[in-house]
């Protein structure tokens, strides 16, 4: 039978100084990378569709770090926060936005397609479910390679409807398969609330269908992601086969930057707002005396000058040649 | 009256609405959102969230399901919120509402309207950015169009509700900001026919969808150095109307075919080999295409331009074909 | 959340002698009308695929007969019975096996796929899942025209892994549409046995992920699926959304012509036909005293006339002409 | 050593597994069940059911996990059990197998093999007689072959291993009882170039897979007139060996295209356009194409029969372009 894999939860109120003021710097990074974005798409620097990841922060942070470096990721098209936290240098995720050579993806992919190869970190999917089958084949290979390696598999609330979500649990469970299933539950998929895309809104449940252990997390708590996804990976890790973990988050900003948001309302935003990963966070260690007014301007001070390095890397950068076009379409050609 | 491609998009469907109870729209964000090209804006508030229903992540399910709603005696007009997610419901199209009509020996009729948006151009890279148009075009049972014309989108949903088959609409994302006239109260269009958008004498330009501004742009650029190109806008992929084009052909004896499909296996071949079977004897030179570059389409705005066909390249195929390279 | 279906149930063990006599006469004409198919596949009248009934008659014919004649009815590529016990004219499904002109789909179908429109047969469907959201959309339909009708969609359990199983359980529970979704758990999906192709094998219980309420059926017991379903449609046609059932039952014969059945024992054969639903119900009518041996041999008598009728008005009927190969591709073509 | 295509394509799949510890099989029924044309029959005894992996119905899924199982550094063969199925797929070809290498910017690599059953002929109707090639060869950065005869089944397999690219390989489906004559030991395939099966001077016949056995007895049938005509089997059709068919059209003036598909937007298409592009002046007549009616199968054997191409039809054809109607 199904069971949740709650208990026994380390407890997720203890962290060391330096791990938190590490979480914290990713979070900060990522939130302020992407309001450098922002900026930087109003200017036309960066094209195409850029959604942002901002609210979201403590899930990629607190899970991504709760993994090893020889685990694999994959990821959405919302995926700068998973990239970053994994350590892919913010200058080349800039440059990719910019289209550049020096781009993470040598600016053939953009936004939604990050790709890290040297930290497995798999890539940015945009066709919504494209990603899960893939971290299944990931996880298999692990497997049948006898590596202790797992699979982390991101995704969307949005993505749970797709066919490819229920086939995906579905093979991992049947060949126990190392993969651990992250859903970000935002709430919505573009415009479209849970309640009107589920029939069954609490999406830990589903994972039962299929013999999963679930769980669900308050995933504006990057302490709590991170405790839950490092107990998760280890029953995946150990052989016990796919986990679900349901991460309960919120945009903060539009889907993407074509957004009117019609479909929620400002207070509804202002609500969630009041559940900032960042303010959370800053006032819990803060609160545990692991971090001075001092620190964190610190903190804010190193991520303002990384962005800028960022941003100084990606406009210096060459473009790939027009002549390269047809470059890695195949190996070797042309 | 002069509009936009994507206001006279939102006429169309506030019309066909409001002319047959059994008409409804369904896909991913028509409703609450808005639409996500903001087609169907106002829509929901008009007509209500059971006639403009959001749909789940499920493309194979929503759009099997506006088959279904047509076998019960619906009139659906489902969109897919572009060509790219369409691939998820293609075993629908193909082995469902391509083929109940015949495998049931005629009892059964798919009077479903889909339309999606297609195409590349706005640097939304390798999943993004497809044309598949063509696959669309090769698939017997239902038929497909590809309004180029402010005109046209506007009246070509009215004429697809009217067919007793399943009808494929594209619209070129980038077109949804272009404008054009149209009549307050148009008639539905003639679905039938291609369209001589422009006479020449010298070389028939042949395209459809969101390549037919670059062939006109091209006309006029041939037109100052003293070649009249005709221009064709093929409007029906499937059926083809290979009338119009072969007449033009018999005029200008030579041919240039657009299509923003990856070369091989493009409708622009279909589009060529029919035209080189039917006029091979008039031909002045062999038929050529201006297609897109054969790569996933990368993000990087250089790299894009440089994999999509331009009026420049266009233009100076056109001016090799008549001796003028 | 989601509940069960069970109870309560109308007792299953009482039939009135006029039914009971015709389910009974339905199974055999399925039975009998198979057994004939399998003998003109050997001499090849019938061609192409051809995927037998036996050992599942008392699904279809309990489940059919508990509809009314305005219900939907989608079925599989496995649906000869379902199209008999809807009453389509043996004689036109037998011609339609023949490719002849007269046969339910002129034969344009041939055993794959059966149509009846004015029956409200819609079809069988060979690309395993394809069949459900039709189903859907039709009881979409229904809904928005405010029919009282309900869609019966009836598919294998190999069909619960694909997508589509998932996609239009989400969809017809969060629309509250009238389906009433009819696994025919036969335990094989080809040669893969559910428990090599389901991580949770009970299949019932996925319908929870949807909140779909639920419930496990005898399906070799013709009567109590007739229970079931008159009870579970019922609810969906009072417009409580869809309901899901899973029919236990087990295909006597190779899963298609070609099928050597390496995955099977003769034993695990031999056991289930040890409940062979038509021994089944003739014992308990028998039992009850509502069939004696002069009925049994009756409807015999009149299935074999009516089989033998069939072969030869298949046999008797034209093909259709080769001029005609375009017609029906569109409305008014050619 | 003479044996069936069918056990050619075993042999291929068992050295395969035995050569290389990353290779694995992977799909519906092809272990317990034995393969659902018996080409996997028996394997599973030999390999076990971690490398003859029985899926469920989840075409996407195991597809997808092809892709990501090579992403991951295994050699995944898998099979579709016939083309038909695997429009359910088609997103994960068109976006992630045929995408990756590229949209990283050449940091992934996807040493994939897919192999399905396709085609028509056997009675099997709309739903079960597709002939998608000619989808599968649109797409850039996945490589797509089709073995028409038992050598080429036997040694292509081995070949497409060697790719570091994504490699679809198509069995039409009446091939397998077909003899023929293989190597006992055969190196891998050439699998860049067509082959021309039989020279000729008078007429080219050109396709692949299941039709060539048509094109060859249409040759024999054509010799009898005094027509000599050069046999072109495609093999790849995914990159197209255009140079071997430009080179035989050159010689002949004459092609006639035979393809299985629907004839609208069919891979003959392609290849007409691509010979009247390159060999218009050599050309004594028009490209000619003999393809499918365009219709979803229909059931009947004798609309089938009249649905498909048959020697009867290619012969006629080629005897007009000749003069000889
Ligand atoms: C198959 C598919 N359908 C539709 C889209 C368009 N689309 C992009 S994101 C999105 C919403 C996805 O929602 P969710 O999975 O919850 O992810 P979130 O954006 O909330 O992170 C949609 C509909 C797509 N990219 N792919
Ligand atoms: C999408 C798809 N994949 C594969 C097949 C081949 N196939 C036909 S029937 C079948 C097994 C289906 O099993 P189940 O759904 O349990 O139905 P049953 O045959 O047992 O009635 C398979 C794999 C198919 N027809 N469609
Ligand atoms: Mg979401
Ligand atoms: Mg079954």
């Amino acid at each position: 039978m199904t069971t949740a894999v709650a208990d026994p939860l380390p407890d997720t109120t203890t962290v060391t100084q330096q791990h938190g003021l590490e979480l914290l710097r990713q979070m900060i990074l990522i939130r302020r990378f992407e309001e450098r974005c922002v900026e930087l798409y109003s200017r036309e620097k960066i094209r195409g569709f850029l959604h942002l990841y901002i609210g979201e922060e403590a899930v990629a942070v607190g899970a991504i770090n709760a993994l090893s470096p020889e685990d694999e990721v994959v990821a959405t098209y919302r995926e700068h926060g998973h990239a970053l936290a994994r350590g892919t240098p913010p200058g080349t995720v800039m440059a990719e936005m910019y289209g550049k050579a020096t781009g993470c993806s040598h600016g053939h992919g953009g936004s939604m397609h990050l790709f890290d190869a040297g930290r497995r970190f798999f890539g940015g999917y945009a066709i919504v479910g494209g990603g899960l089958p893939i971290a299944v084949g990931l996880a298999l290979a692990d497997k049948m390679k006898d590596n202790r390696s797992i699979t982390a598999c991101f995704f969307g609330d949005g993505a749970v409807a797709e066919g490819e979500f229920h086939e995906s649990l579905n093979l991992a469970a049947l060949w126990k398969l190392p993969v651990l299933f992250l859903c970000e539950n935002n709430l919505y998929a573009m415009g479209t609330h849970i309640t009107r895309h589920q029939s069954q809104t609490d999406i830990a449940l589903k994972a039962g269908g299929y013999g999963i252990p679930h769980d669900q997390v308050d995933g504006m708590d990057v302490l709590a992601v991170g405790a839950a996804v490092r107990h998760a990976a280890e029953g995946v890790r150990r052989g016990d086969g796919p986990c679900l973990l349901e991460l309960q988050t919120y945009r903060f900003r539009a889907h993407s930057m074509y957004d009117p948001e019609l479909y929620r309302s400002k207070e509804e935003v202002a609500h969630w707002r009041r559940r900032d990963p960042l303010m959370l966070f800053t006032a819990r260690l803060r609160d545990a005396g692991l971090l001075s007014e001092a620190d964190l301007a610190g903190i804010e001070h190193e991520v303002a000058v990384e962005i800028d390095r960022a941003v100084v890397f990606a406009e210096d950068a060459p473009l790939e040649p027009v002549a390269d076009l047809l470059k890695d379409v195949y190996a070797g050609v042309p | 009256m002069k509009t936009t491609y994507r206001e006279a998009a939102r006429a169309a469907l506030r019309e066909a609405l409001q002319g047959d109870p059994r008409v409804f729209l369904m896909g991913e964000d028509v409703g609450r959102y808005g639409g996500s090209y903001a087609v169907s804006h106002g829509l929901l508030e008009e007509f209500g969230p059971d006639r403009v229903r959001d749909t789940p992540l499920s493309e194979s399910a929503f759009l099997g399901a506006g088959i279904g709603a047509a076998l019960g005696g619906m009139r659906p007009i489902v969109e897919i919120m572009t060509v790219n997610f369409s691939l998820l419901a293609l075993d629908q199209v193909v082995n469902n509402a391509a083929t109940l009509r015949h495998m049931s020996g005629g009892q059964l009729s798919v009077p479903l309207v889909v339309r999606m948006a297609t195409g590349g151009g706005r640097q939304l890279a390798a999943q993004h950015s497809h044309s598949l148009e063509g696959w669309y075009a090769h698939i017997p049972g239902i038929r497909v169009l590809a309004p180029a014309t402010v005109a046209d989108v506007r009246t070509m949903l009215g004429a697809a509700l009217r067919e007793p088959d399943p009808v494929f609409i594209f619209e070129h994302a980038l077109l949804y900001p272009m404008e054009g006239e149209v009549d307050e109260h148009p008639g539905p269009a003639d679905i039938r026919h291609a369209a001589v958008r422009r006479p020449g004498r010298d070389l028939s330009l042949i395209s459809f969808g969101g390549s037919l501004p670059k062939i006109i742009e091209a006309a006029d650029r041939l037109a100052t150095d003293g070649i009249s190109a005709e221009v064709i806008d093929l409007r029906s992929l499937r059926p083809l109307d290979i009338a119009t084009v072969t007449a033009s052909v018999e005029r200008t004896h030579r041919a240039l075919v657009v299509d923003e499909a990856w070369r091989t296996g493009s409708f622009a071949a279909e589009v060529s080999a029919q035209i080189m079977e039917r006029c091979f004897y008039q031909l002045d030179a062999p038929v050529a295409r201006v297609c897109s570059a054969e790569v996933p389409m990368p993000y990087a705005g250089h790299l894009e331009y440089a994999a999509l066909p331009q009026t420049d390249g266009i233009v100076q195929t056109a001016r090799e074909m008549c001796g003028r390279g």
